[in-house]
C-alpha cells in the first residue's frame, strides 16, 4: 500500500486517539509532525475532531512580550556561549559549543518548533510506508551550500552514511545503530531519499533532526575541515575562528530562507560569538552590555540577571536533564539497592529551588515525565525517604553506611548539584566524595577512557532531546554509545523495540509504563529534574527561535535600536 | 659591558639546561606513567602501555631527555592534545598577549613604585611614610583574585568605565587593547606596586645612612643634588635587583589575572593545558615563562650593572 | 656662662676660627637620654691647628658634628653655642648653611673609601663643588678638580679624574677626599681620624701631604684622634677629652710631656713608646672602662678610674682651672674647703680657654707628675722564660697562593722562620703583606701549598681539622676582633668549658674554667653573661683565656689589641706578657703596629709582598743596618718625641698587586736606596747584619749602616 | 658538669653558678620577649592570627555546620541569623568563612616548616662547605628560581592530583630554594667569623660547628624568613585553590570560595566579600608579624 494509503489511516487512528481522550490536541500535533503531516494538514486533522486548529502559541513569543516590533533587518548580534571542546566538525560535535555554532552553518533535514514538534528544513516531507520501516523523504529544491554547490539527495546520503560509518566516531552512530546501518540510505533521485531501516522505528525522524545533531548535511564531498572550511545551506557562513576567543558569522547570501513577507533571512548580518567558558565572566559581559544574548544561562550565578533591567530571560521548558549515572559494572552500583537509596536521599524540590529557583519539572529517575513528554504515565512520586535509603543500604550489605565518589565536571550547575547530593545522602550514611574536574577532562579520551563514560558514579548534562525514546536509545540500552551507566536491562530492550516499532498510540502507551517502570525501579540513573532553561538577551533583541540552547535559530532574529 | 652581558648569557645556559631538566623531569618523569596521565583513571592497562610505547616512555631516560629537548631547541614543540593544532604558534601569540599585558602594567609600576618609595624613604617616619608603608604593605598582600573580582564589579559592571573582557573586539586599533587592558593591569600593579615600593624606602633610607652622602651635604651640595646625584643611583640598585625577582610572581599574577578576565594569555594557557592533561602545550609553556623569567633577571642584572660601575667594570 | 661671653670677645677682635661655648648635646636613644658632651668649650684661633684626644665614645665626633651642625636625627643641642668665625652656626638659614659648608668648614672623614660616592666618577665628585660652590660650568670645574687633584700630589690627575672610587687605593681615595675638602680654601678644616685605617706608610704620606698643605692653605685644623702621636706631630694647641668633658687642654708639647691631669697622664703611659721593650717598663694601665653614655657620674667624670682621687672628686666635680697658676693650690684649697660652697666657685675661676695657657679639670693637678705607677715590671728576660735553645716551631719555604678569578695572588712565598719556646716572634709588615695568612698557615686554618710546618720536631698537618688534638691543643691562636671571636649564642661560661672539655687535659672542668677567667681578669659574674654584654677587652680576655684553656705551647696572637682603645690594649698586652711568663708559652704576635710589636717582640720579621724580607731580634730589626723598607716603615711612625728630627721616607708608589709582584727585589719599585738595575733584575741575596738578623737586600750590611746612621733612632721619652 | 672528686660546696656553688646562668638566660629571652611585645606591629599581627588559630580550630562547635545547604534560603543577605548571609547553596557564610582558616592553617605553616628543614639543610650545607658542593647546589636551586612557583606548583599538582598532602608538599619543596638561599648567605656571613675558627681549633666536626656554633646565630634571619614564607604560603595555598588546583568542594577554603562563588559576585557579593578579607587579613597578619620580628631583631 502507498504512503498516501499509509498517511490517511494514521490520520484516521489519530483522530479516534483524540476523540477517545487518548491523546491531547497538543500530542495530536507533535505525533502528527513525526510521520509528516503539515503543520496545515494537521489542522485539518484536529478540525475534524472537532476543535480549533490553533495550534498553541510559541513560548518563546510569549517571553519576548506578544507583540513583536517591526523587523529590522542588518546590524550585527554578539552572543556567548562556552567555547567548543573539540575541533569544530559537525559529525563529532557533543558540546553546546559546537552545536550551536554548527547549527548556525550547517542545516538538517528536520528542524524542532518551540514545542519539540518536528518540521521541514531541507526535507520538505517525509512519511514511513505502513511496516514502518521504510522512510522516504522529499527534499527542498534549489538549495545550494554557501560555496555555490547545488544540494541534492546525494549529499543527504553521503552524510547520513558518515555518521553511521564506525570509523567517524560520531555520535549519531549511536542513536542509530540497530535501526539504520550502513547501505540503508539510498538516493531515489535528485530529490528523493529513502531509509531502508533494519526493524520498524517510528520515531525516525527524530534521528535525522536537529535533536540528532551530528547528522548535519553536508557535501558529499566534506573533507572533514569544518574548522578551516565551514561548508553548508545554513544562514550563516564562519568568516573568522579563534580558538577559545571568538568566532565571527556572516550572512549567507545565497540562503534559501525567506521569512512570511518573502524577505531573505537572515535580517542580521553579522553573528559574533564570544568564546567563554567560565560563566561569571560570561554574566558579566552580559551585563556589561557586550553581547546581546546568552543561548544558556546557568542559574547559578544568573540571579543578577533575572533582575537585570536591561535584559530580558526567557524561559523554555526544554527537556535538558543532568544525569546522575551509577555504573553498573563497577563496585557498589552493581547493587540495585543501593542505587535505590540514593534516589530515595535527594528531596527534588530542595534542588529543584536550589538550582533553578523552582522553574525546573520534577524528574522521577525515568524519561517519561508526563508534564515534559505528553502520553507518558505518572509515575510514583519518589519523595525524600531516609528511614527507606537506610533499610536499602542496610539490604545491599552496607549498614554503616558506604563511601563513595562522584566525578563531576565544573561546568554549568554541576558542582552545585553534586553538593546538593552529597549533602542530602549524608544522613542515610551514604558519603559522597566529590571529584571536580574540568569540562574539557570529563569529556577527554575515547569512549573507553572518557571519565563521562567510566566513572563509577557520573553527572552528565544533556540538551534538549525532543522524545524519551531519544534518551533511552542515546543512554539506556546496552547498544547505546553513551550509556555512562552501562546498564543492560534485556526486558527494557525488548520492551523499548516493541515501542519504537509499533505506531499504535495505545500500545505506545502501555509499552511506556512499562518502560518507566522498570526504568524507575532498577535506577541505573537519577532524572532529578527537566530543566526549564533561560536565555538572556537585551530586551532589544527578539525572534530568536528554537527550543532549548542547542536549537539556536537565529536566522529571523533582530535588533531594533 | 657587552662582556658582562656575554658572561651573564653564558651562564644562563647551564641553568637552562637544568630548568629544562627540571620541567622534563617533573612532566615526564615524576608522575610515573605518562600514558596513565593523559589517558586518564579509568583506560585499559594495555591502552595505556601502548600509548607509553607510542610516546617512547620505554626508552632510557637521558634518550627520552635528549630527544625531547632536542625538539624544543627545533622549533618542534609538538601538538596540543586539546586543539589539535601545533603548540609553538599557539604559545606565542599567547605569550604575545602576556608580554602586552605584564609590559603594560611593569610601565607603570615601576616609576611609580620607585617614585612612592623613594619619596617615603625620604621622608623617613613622617605621618606620609607610615600610610604608604602600610598601603603598600597590604596592597602586596591581597591576592590578585580577589581585588581582580572587586574591581570588575566596581568599574565595569557598576561604574561601566571600563570593559570587563581583556580583549578588544576584532578588528579595534591596536591602542584599543590597552583600554582594554587596564583592568587587568591593576591587580598586577597592586600586587608589584607595595613590594617594589617598600624595596625603593628601604635602599634610599639605607643610601641616606651613608658616609658619602654626609660627604655630599657637607660639601655644601643643595639638596636636590644631593638626592639625584649620590642617593637615588645608590638606593635603586637593590630596587632593580627586586624587579627582576619580583617578575616571579608578576607570572604567577598573570595566571590569575588572566583566568579571572578570560585573557588568551600564557597564564590562562597554562592553566588550560594543565587542567585537561594538555602536556606538550603544558610543557611549553613552562619552558618559554622560565626563560622569560631569567631573561628579565638577565635584564635587572644588567641594569643593576649600568648603576653600579664595580660590577660593570669588574664584568 | 653667659657673662663669659662678652668677656671672650672683648678679649681678642679677631673671631675664632671655631669657637665652641658650653656645648652639651644629647642623643635620644630608647626613650632615655644619653648626654654625650656636657659644656664642652674649646677654641681654635685663625690658622691654628688644634688636637682633641680621647678614647672612643667620648664624643669627638659627636663635637665634629656638632660644629658642623650636622647631627644625627636622634641627637639635640641642649645648651651652649657654636660660633665659626663669629657666626653663630645654629642660626644660619639653610640656605647659608649650604653655602658656609664647604666654603667656610670642610671635613676629612676616618674612612676615605664610604666617604666617597661609590658610583661616580672622582671628576664629578670633586668638581660638583665648584660647580656648586663657584657656579662654574662643567668643564671648568672639571680643570679646577684637576689642579686640586695636582694639589694633593696625586699621580696622574687626569686618570684620576675618570675613575671610580674603588679603583683607587686607599692613599689615594683619602687624597681624594682631602682635595675635594680643601678645593673652596676653606678656614676651618676638620679632620675626623683622617688616618686610621690606614697603612703606616700611607698615613705618613697623608700626613706629609697635611702638612705641606697647612703651609700653603691658612685653613684653622681641629684634628681628631686617638692616636696622640699625630697631635704631637700636626697640631700645637690640644685638648683632652674624657666623657664629654674636656679634662685638660694646652699647647700640644707641654700637655704630652708635662701633663696635668691624671687621664692624660695614663693615656701617655699606656702606649708603648717608640722602641721601648716590655723588658724595660710594663705598660701603666688605666683600671676600669670608659663609662658607658647615660651612666650617672658623680663627682669628677675620671674619679671612678683615678689612682689618684679623693673623697672630694667624688663629691663635686672640678673646673677646669688654668695651669700654671692657681690649678694646684687652688685645687688643694677647694679641697679642703669642706663642704664647698657653690658660691665660692665665681665664674671668672674657671678661666677662659683659648689664650695660651694650660688648663686642667683636676684639684691635684700639681701631684699627676707623681701619679703611683701601678703594673709592675713584668716580663722577665727570654733566658728566664727558659728559651730553649731548640725551636718550637719551624716553618720552611711556606708557599700559599690564593686564586681570584683568573688571578693567582702569593700571599706567602718562600717564607721560612724559627721560634723557640718562650719567645715572641713579632710579625709587622702592611695590609696585604701576608702576616696573617702566615700565621693561619700555622694554625692550620688555612693549607700551605707547599713548606713545611715543623712543631717540636713532629711534623704538622696541613689542615687543623686533620691534626691530632693534641697538636690542636699545643697551637692556638687570639683573633684580630672581639665581636666576632666569641660566639654570641653562648655564654661566657659555656665557651670556656667547651674549649677545656676539647683542649683540656682531665681534672675538673669548671675549676679550669674558673682558673682561667681568673687568670686573664675577669670576674665570675660576667661568665653568666653573653659576650654582647661584655667590653671589649674582657672579650679578647675569654678569647685568650680560650687559648689558654689546653695549657698551649705556642699562641698566635693576630693584631689582638689593635681594635681596642689604648687604655685596654695595654692591659690586653700585660696580660700577654703575664701569661708568658707564668705559662712559659711561646707567641708568634701580629701587629701593623711596630711600637707595640717593637715593645712585646723578642724577635721580629718584617714582611713586604708575601715575603719575609727581614729577620732579627727587636733590638736589631728597630736599629739600622736594616732592610730600607723597614728603615721605611720606622722613619713613618708619628711619635711624641719632639726632639725627634728624623726626616720622613716617603715611600714611591703605591704597593704593587701580589698577583704580578715585581722583579727581581720587590720592593725595588718603591725603594729610596735602590741600586738600580740589579734591583730590577735579580732577586736580592740573604744578608746577615749580625747573627741571627737577616735581611733581604742587594745593599751589604756596612753601606746600608752608612747610610742609615744619619737618621738616628728616636729614643723613647720619659713620662 | 663538674668532674668526679669536687666537694660538696664546690658543688653547691656550682649548681648556684648553673642557676645564675640560667638565670641569666632567661632575662634575655624575657627581654626579647618583651620588646616584641612592645612593637605594635607584631602585637596586632599576633593577635589577628591567633584569631584565626581559634577559629580554624573551634569555630565548627559554634557554627552552623559549613557544608549544610540550606536550597530553600539562597543567597540571603547578612542578618541576624545568618550574619554574613548565606551562599548559593543557602550555606551559611559566617560558619564558611571562620572554618576556612582550618585548612590555610594546616597546609601553609606545615608547607612553611617543610620548606624551613629542606632550606636550612641545603643552606647550611652549601653555606658551610662552599667550593663544588656550593656550586652544584646553588646552580639547581637557581634552576628552581627561574621557574615562577604557582606554575611549579600548578605542573606538579596538575601531574600528581590534589591533596593536603600533595598541597604541602609541593609548597614545601618549591619554597626551599629561595629559603636555602636566604640561610646560604647567613651561613657564609656566619662561617668566616673568628669564633668559627676558634672552633675548628679546638678540633670541633663540622656537623657540631654547624648546629651548634653557626645556627644559634642565624635563628633570627631564619625565624624572619620563615614568617614572611608563612604568609606567601597562605597567599600561595590560596592562589592554587582559585585556580582549580587547590582544595576540592565542599571544602569552606577562601580561594576555593572566592572562586566557586565569584558567579554570586553582583547578586550577593557578602558570598565573596568575606573569605576574600578573611584572607587578606590573615596574611596581613602574618606580615605585620614578620615585620615587628625583623625590626625587634634588627634592633
Amino acid at each position: 500500500m502507498s504512503d498516501d494509503q499509509f498517511r490517511s489511516d494514521y490520520a484516521h487512528h489519530l483522530i479516534e486517539q483524540v476523540t477517545s481522550g487518548k491523546m491531547t490536541r497538543r500530542q495530536l500535533l507533535v505525533r502528527a509532525s513525526v510521520f509528516g503531516f503539515s503543520a496545515t494538514v494537521a489542522g485539518q486533522i484536529l478540525a475534524a475532531c472537532g476543535g480549533s486548529s490553533s495550534s498553541s502559541s510559541s513560548p518563546s513569543a510569549a517571553a519576548s512580550g506578544s507583540a513583536l516590533p517591526a523587523v529590522v533587518t542588518g546590524g550585527t548580534m554578539k552572543a556567548v556561549i562556552p567555547p567548543p571542546l573539540k575541533t569544530l566538525d559537525p559529525v563529532t560535535i557533543y558540546d553546546q559549543g559546537g552545536i550551536v555554532l554548527v547549527y548556525q552553518i550547517a542545516e538538517y533535514l528536520i528542524d524542532l518548533t518551540n514545542e519539540n514538534a518536528l518540521k521541514p528544513k531541507l526535507a520538505v516531507s517525509w512519511a514511513p510506508n505502513p511496516k514502518g520501516d521504510v522512510w522516504t523523504f522529499k527534499l527542498r529544491q534549489g538549495v545550494t551550500f554557501n560555496d555555490g554547490s547545488p544540494f541534492e539527495a546525494a549529499d543527504v546520503v553521503a552524510s547520513i552514511e558518515r555518521v553511521i560509518n564506525p570509523k567517524s566516531g560520531s555520535g549519531a552512530l549511536a542513536a542509530l545503530a540497530g535501526i539504520l546501518s550502513p547501505g540503508g540510505t539510498k538516493a531515489v533521485d535528485t530529490s528523493t531519499v529513502q531509509f531502508n531501516l533494519d526493524k520498524p522505528f517510528a520515531d525516525f525522524p527524530y534521528l535525522v533532526s536537529a535533536s540528532s545533531y551530528n547528522t548535519a548535511i553536508l557535501p558529499r564531498n566534506y573533507a572533514g575541515d569544518f574548522q578551516k572550511k565551514a561548508i553548508g545551506t545554513g544562514p550563516w557562513m564562519l568568516k573568522s575562528f579563534v580558538t577559545n576567543q571568538s568566532a565571527k558569522l556572516v550572512k549567507n547570501p545565497t540562503y534559501w530562507g525567506k521569512d512570511a513577507q518573502g524577505r531573505q533571512l537572515p535580517y542580521l548580518d553579522e553573528l559574533d560569538f564570544a568564546l567563554v567558558t567560565d560563566t561569571s565572566a560570561a554574566n558579566l559581559q552580559l551585563q556589561s552590555g557586550t553581547v546581546d544574548v546568552q543561548p544558556q544561562t546557568v542559574f547559578q550565578g544568573g540571579q543578577s540577571l533575572l533582575s537585570d533591567s536591561s535584559l530580558r530571560v526567557d524561559v523554555y521548558p526544554s527537556t535538558g536533564i543532568r544525569e546522575v549515572a551509577f555504573n553498573v559494572n563497577k563496585t557498589p552500583w552493581q547493587s540495585k539497592e543501593l542505587r535505590q537509596a540514593v534516589a530515595y536521599c535527594l528531596d527534588r524540590k530542595a534542588i529543584n529551588q536550589a538550582l533553578y529557583g523552582g522553574r525546573s519539572n520534577l524528574g522521577y529517575d525515568t524519561f517519561w515525565e508526563p508534564t515534559v513528554f505528553p502520553g507518558s504515565p505518572t509515575p510514583p512520586v519518589r519523595a525524600v525517604d531516609i528511614a527507606k535509603a537506610k533499610s536499602l543500604l542496610a539490604t545491599a550489605g552496607h549498614p554503616n553506611g558506604i563511601d563513595v565518589t562522584l566525578t563531576v565536571a565544573n561546568y554549568l550547575e554541576n558542582p552545585a548539584y553534586a553538593q546538593l547530593i552529597q549533602a542530602q545522602c549524608k544522613p542515610a550514611g551514604i558519603n559522597v566524595k566529590i571529584n571536580e574536574i574540568s569540562y574539557n577532562a570529563i569529556y577527554a579520551g575515547s569512549n573507553s577512557t572518557t571519565p563521562w563514560l567510566n566513572a563509577p558514579m557520573v553527572i552528565v548534562e544533556w540538551g534538549s532531546r525532543p522524545t524519551p525514546g531519544v534518551y533511552a536509545q542515546a543512554m539506556l540500552l546496552p547498544t547505546s554509545a553513551w550509556s555512562s551507566s552501562h546498564w543492560n536491562n534485556s526486558a527494557f530492550v525488548t520492551a523499548f523495540n516493541q515501542y519504537e516499532s509499533t505506531t499504535d498510540e495505545a500500545t505506545r502507551a502501555t509499552l511506556a509504563t512499562k518502560l518507566s517502570s522498570i526504568q524507575q525501579d532498577e535506577t541505573p540513573i537519577l532524572v532529578a529534574f527537566y530543566i526549564s532553561q533561560l536565555r538572556t538577551q537585551k530586551k532589544n533583541v527578539y525572534n530568536i527561535q528554537g527550543p532549548g540552547s542547542f536549537y539556536f535559530d537565529t536566522s529571523q532574529a533582530y535588533i531594533t535600536a | 659591558m657587552a662582556r658582562l652581558i656575554g658572561r651573564r648569557l653564558l651562564l644562563m645556559v647551564p641553568t637552562l639546561i637544568l630548568v629544562s631538566i627540571l620541567v622534563f623531569a617533573l612532566a615526564e618523569v615524576l608522575p610515573g606513567n605518562l600514558g596513565r596521565f593523559i589517558l586518564g583513571p579509568y583506560a585499559t592497562q594495555s591502552a595505556v602501555d601502548q600509548l607509553n610505547h607510542n610516546l617512547g616512555m620505554d626508552k632510557p631516560i637521558y634518550t627520552r631527555y635528549v630527544e625531547w629537548a632536542g625538539h624544543f631547541v627545533t622549533g618542534h614543540w609538538g601538538t596540543s592534545y586539546q586543539y589539535t593544532t601545533s603548540v609553538f604558534p599557539l604559545v606565542m601569540r599567547a605569550l604575545g598577549n602576556s608580554l602586552l599585558l605584564a609590559g603594560f602594567a611593569l610601565v607603570i609600576i615601576v616609576p611609580t613604585s620607585i617614585l612612592v618609595g623613594v619619596y617615603a624613604g625620604l621622608r623617613r617616619d613622617s605621618i606620609l611614610d607610615r600610610a604608604i608603608t602600610i598601603s603598600s604593605l597590604s596592597m602586596t598582600v591581597i591576592p590578585e583574585f580577589v581585588s581582580g573580582v572587586i574591581l570588575i564589579v566596581v568599574f565595569a559592571v557598576t561604574l561601566h568605565w571600563l570593559p570587563v573582557q581583556a580583549m578588544p573586539p576584532q578588528g579595534s586599533p591596536f591602542i584599543d587593547r590597552f583600554y582594554y587592558l587596564i583592568l587587568p593591569a591593576i591587580p598586577l600593579m597592586l600586587l608589584e606596586l607595595g613590594y617594589i615600593a617598600r624595596m625603593a624606602r628601604v635602599g634610599t633610607v639605607q643610601v641616606l645612612n651613608m658616609p658619602y652622602v654626609r660627604t655630599a651635604v657637607l660639601k655644601g651640595l643643595p639638596r636636590r643634588r644631593v638626592i639625584f646625584g649620590h642617593v637615588l643611583r645608590n638606593a635603586l640598585v637593590p630596587t632593580v635587583t627586586v624587579i627582576g625577582s619580583q617578575i616571579g610572581w608578576l607570572i604567577g599574577g598573570l595566571v590569575v589575572v588572566e583566568t579571572l578576565f578570560n585573557y588568551p594569555g600564557i597564564g590562562n594557557y597554562m592553566v588550560n593545558a594543565a587542567l585537561n592533561h594538555d602536556l606538550p602545550l603544558l610543557e611549553a609553556c613552562v619552558l618559554v615563562v622560565a626563560v622569560l623569567y631569567m631573561l628579565s633577571n638577565l635584564i635587572a642584572d644588567i641594569v643593576v650593572a649600568f648603576l653600579n660601575p664595580r660590577i660593570r667594570m669588574g664584568g | 656662662m653667659s657673662v663669659v661671653e662678652p668677656q671672650v670677645d672683648s678679649r681678642d677682635p679677631a673671631p675664632a676660627a671655631l669657637d665652641v661655648r658650653d656645648l652639651e648635646v644629647t642623643f635620644h636613644r630608647r626613650g632615655r637620654d644619653l648626654p654625650v658632651l656636657k659644656g664642652v668649650t674649646l677654641r681654635i684661633a685663625p690658622g691654628e691647628a688644634y688636637g682633641l684626644v680621647g678614647e672612643s665614645g667620648c664624643g669627638k665626633t659627636t663635637l665634629a658634628m656638632a660644629a658642623l651642625r650636622y647631627l644625627a636625627s636622634n641627637g639635640t643641642v641642649d645648651a651652649g653655642q657654636v660660633l665659626v668665625e663669629g657666626r653663630d652656626v645654629s642660626t644660619l638659614s639653610d640656605e647659608a648653611l649650604r653655602k658656609w659648608r664647604g666654603e667656610a668648614v670642610a671635613m676629612v672623614y676616618q674612612d676615605p673609601a664610604a666617604a666617597l660616592s661609590p658610583a661616580m666618577r672622582i671628576g664629578d665628585q670633586v668638581a660638583e663643588v665648584f660647580r656648586y660652590h663657584e657656579g662654574l660650568s662643567k668643564a671648568e670645574a672639571l680643570k679646577r678638580a684637576r689642579e686640586s687633584l695636582r694639589r694633593v700630589a696625586l699621580p696622574d690627575p687626569d686618570a684620576t679624574l675618570r675613575r671610580y672610587p674603588f679603583e683607587l687605593s686607599g692613599g689615594q681615595q683619602q687624597r681624594v677626599v682631602i682635595a675635594m675638602a680643601l678645593a673652596v680654601n676653606p678656614r676651618l678644616l676638620v679632620l675626623d681620624e683622617p688616618t686610621t685605617g690606614l697603612d703606616a706608610t700611607v698615613e705618613a704620606e697623608i700626613l706629609d701631604l697635611i702638612e705641606e698643605l697647612r703651609g700653603r692653605i691658612h685653613a684653622a685644623i681641629l684634628l681628631i684622634t686617638h692616636n696622640l702621636g699625630l697631635v704631637a706631630r700636626l697640631c700645637e694647641r690640644v685638648g683632652v677629652l674624657y666623657a664629654g668633658r674636656v679634662v685638660e687642654e694646652g699647647p700640644a708639647r707641654e700637655i704630652f710631656t708635662d701633663p696635668r691631669h691624671p687621664y692624660t697622664m695614663g693615656l701617655l703611659r699606656c702606649v708603648p713608646r717608640f722602641g721601648m721593650n716590655k723588658t724595660d717598663a710594663a705598660l701603666q694601665t688605666i683600671p676600669g672602662t670608659l663609662p658607658a653614655l647615660g651612666e650617672p657620674l658623680e663627682g669628677c667624670v675620671y674619679s671612678a678610674r683615678c689612682p689618684m682621687a679623693k673623697p672630694v672628686c667624688i663629691r663635686r666635680e672640678p673646673d677646669l682651672y688654668a695651669w700654671p697658676g692657681d690649678g694646684g693650690p687652688r685645687g688643694r684649697a677647694e679641697a679642703e674647703a669642706m663642704p664647698p660652697e657653690p658660691a665660692a666657685f665665681s665664674p671668672h675661676h674657671a678661666n677662659p680657654v683659648g689664650e695660651a695657657a694650660r688648663h686642667a679639670r683636676c684639684y691635684f693637678s700639681a701631684e699627676v707628675a707623681q701619679m703611683p705607677h701601678l703594673t709592675p715590671v713584668l716580663a722577665t728576660s727570654l733566658e728566664a722564660r727558659g728559651a730553649t735553645a731548640g725551636a718550637v716551631l719551624e716553618i720552611d719555604d711556606l708557599v700559599r697562593t690564593f686564586r681570584d678569578g683568573r688571578r693567582k695572588l702569593t700571599a706567602v712565598s718562600d717564607v721560612s722562620l724559627n721560634l723557640r719556646r718562650g719567645e715572641t716572634f713579632g710579625l709587622v709588615g702592611e695590609s696585604g703583606s701576608g702576616k696573617t695568612t702566615l700565621a693561619k698557615c700555622v694554625t692550620g686554618l688555612i693549607a700551605p701549598d707547599s713548606g713545611t710546618v715543623t712543631f717540636e720536631g713532629k711534623r704538622l698537618r696541613a689542615t687543623a681539622g686533620r691534626r691530632s688534638q693534641d697538636a690542636l691543643r699545643a697551637i692556638q691562636m687570639v683573633f684580630q676582633n672581639p665581636d666576632s671571636t666569641l660566639n654570641p649564642a653562648w655564654s661566657t661560661r659555656a665557651i670556656l668549658t667547651r674549649a677545656v672539655r676539647k683542649l683540656g687535659s682531665g681534672g675538673s672542668v669548671r675549676a679550669k674554667v674558673d682558673k682561667l677567667s681568673a687568670d686573664v681578669r675577669v670576674e665570675p659574674r660576667f661568665l653568666i653573661q653573653k659576650p654582647s654584654d661584655l667590653s671589649g677587652g674582657q672579650k679578647q680576655r675569654i678569647a685568650i683565656a680560650r687559648a689558654f684553656a689546653g695549657d698551649p705551647t705556642l699562641v698566635v696572637c693576630d693584631e689582638p689589641a689593635s681594635a681596642l682603645d689604648v687604655s685596654v690594649q695595654a692591659s690586653i698586652l700585660n696580660l700577654l706578657v703575664e701569661l708568658q711568663t707564668n705559662e712559659q708559652v711561646s707567641y708568634v704576635f701580629i701587629s701593623h703596629d711596630l711600637a707595640v710589636v717593637r715593645y712585646i717582640s723578642d724577635r721580629i720579621g718584617v714582611m713586604y709582598l708575601a715575603e719575609l724580607i727581614e729577620v732579627g731580634s727587636a733590638e736589631e730589626v728597630f736599629n739600622p743596618p736594616h732592610h730600607p723598607y723597614t728603615e721605611a716603615l720606622l722613619s713613618s711612625i708619628p711619635t711624641l718625641d719632639f726632639g725627634d728630627r728624623r726626616e720622613r721616607i716617603a715611600l714611591r708608589g703605591t704597593m704593587p698587586s701580589l698577583s704580578e709582584p715585581p722583579s727581581g727585589c720587590r720592593f725595588h719599585t718603591r725603594c729610596h736606596r735602590t741600586l738600580g738595575d740589579i734591583c730590577v733584575e735579580q732577586e736580592p741575596p740573604v744578608q746577615e747584619a749580625a747573627p741571627g738578623h737577616t735581611y733581604k737586600c742587594h745593599i751589604p750590611p756596612h753601606e746600608l749602616l752608612a747610610a742609615q746612621a744619619t737618621a738616628e733612632p728616636a729614643a723613647p721619652i720619659k713620662a | 658538669m663538674a668532674a668526679a672528686g669536687t666537694t660538696p660546696d664546690r658543688r653547691l656553688d656550682e649548681l648556684q653558678a648553673d642557676a645564675a646562668a640560667a638565670a641569666e638566660q632567661r632575662r634575655q629571652r624575657r627581654y626579647l620577649v618583651r620588646s616584641l611585645l612592645r612593637s605594635p606591629t607584631f602585637v596586632v599581627g599576633v593577635l589577628i592570627v591567633l584569631f584565626w588559630v581559634v577559629m580554624g580550630v573551634f569555630s565548627t562547635t559554634f557554627t552552623q555546620p559549613p557544608a549544610l545547604p540550606h536550597p530553600f534560603a539562597i543567597l540571603q543577605s547578612p542578618s541576624a541569623s545568618h550574619w554574613f548571609g548565606t551562599d548559593d547553596l543557602g550555606r551559611d557564610v559566617f560558619a564558611r568563612t571562620m572554618a576556612g582558616a582550618h585548612t590555610v592553617l594546616i597546609i601553609a605553616p606545615l608547607a612553611t616548616v617543610l620548606a624551613l628543614l629542606w632550606g636550612g639543610m641545603v643552606g647550611l650545607t652549601a653555606g658551610f662547605y662552599r667550593g663544588l658542593t656550593d656550586d652544584l647546589m646553588m646552580r639547581v636551586v637557581d634552576a628552581f628560581l627561574a621557574l615562577p612557583i604557582i606554575i611549579t606548583a600548578i605542573l606538579i599538582i596538575s601531574l600528581l592530583g590534589r591533596s593536603y598532602a600533595i598541597l604541602i608538599l609541593v609548597i614545601g619543596a618549591l619554597f626551599t630554594p629561595v629559603i636555602s638561599r636566604t640561610i646560604r648567605s647567613a651561613v657564609i656571613g656566619e662561617r668566616e667569623r673568628e669564633y668559627v675558627m676558634a672552633a675548628r681549633l679546638r678540633g670541633e666536626r663540622s656537623a657540631f660547628v654547624m648546629a651548634r656554633e653557626i645556627l644559634p646565630n642565624i635563628t633570627q634571619p631564619i625565624i624572619v624568613e620563615g614568617t614572611v614564607r608563612l604568609g606567601y604560603a597562605v597567599f600561595t595555598v590560596a592562589t592554587l585553590s582559585f585556580l582549580g588546583f587547590g582544595l576540592e568542594p565542599p571544602s569552606p577554603d577562601w580561594g576555593l570560595t572566592v572562586a566557586t562563588e565569584r558567579l554570586n559576585l553582583q547578586a550577593a557579593p557578602w558570598t565573596v566579600l568575606f573569605p576574600a578579607l578573611a584572607l587578606a587579613s590573615l596574611v596581613v597578619g602574618v606580615n605585620l608579624i614578620a615585620d615587628g620580628l625583623s625590626s625587634t631583631f634588627s634592633k
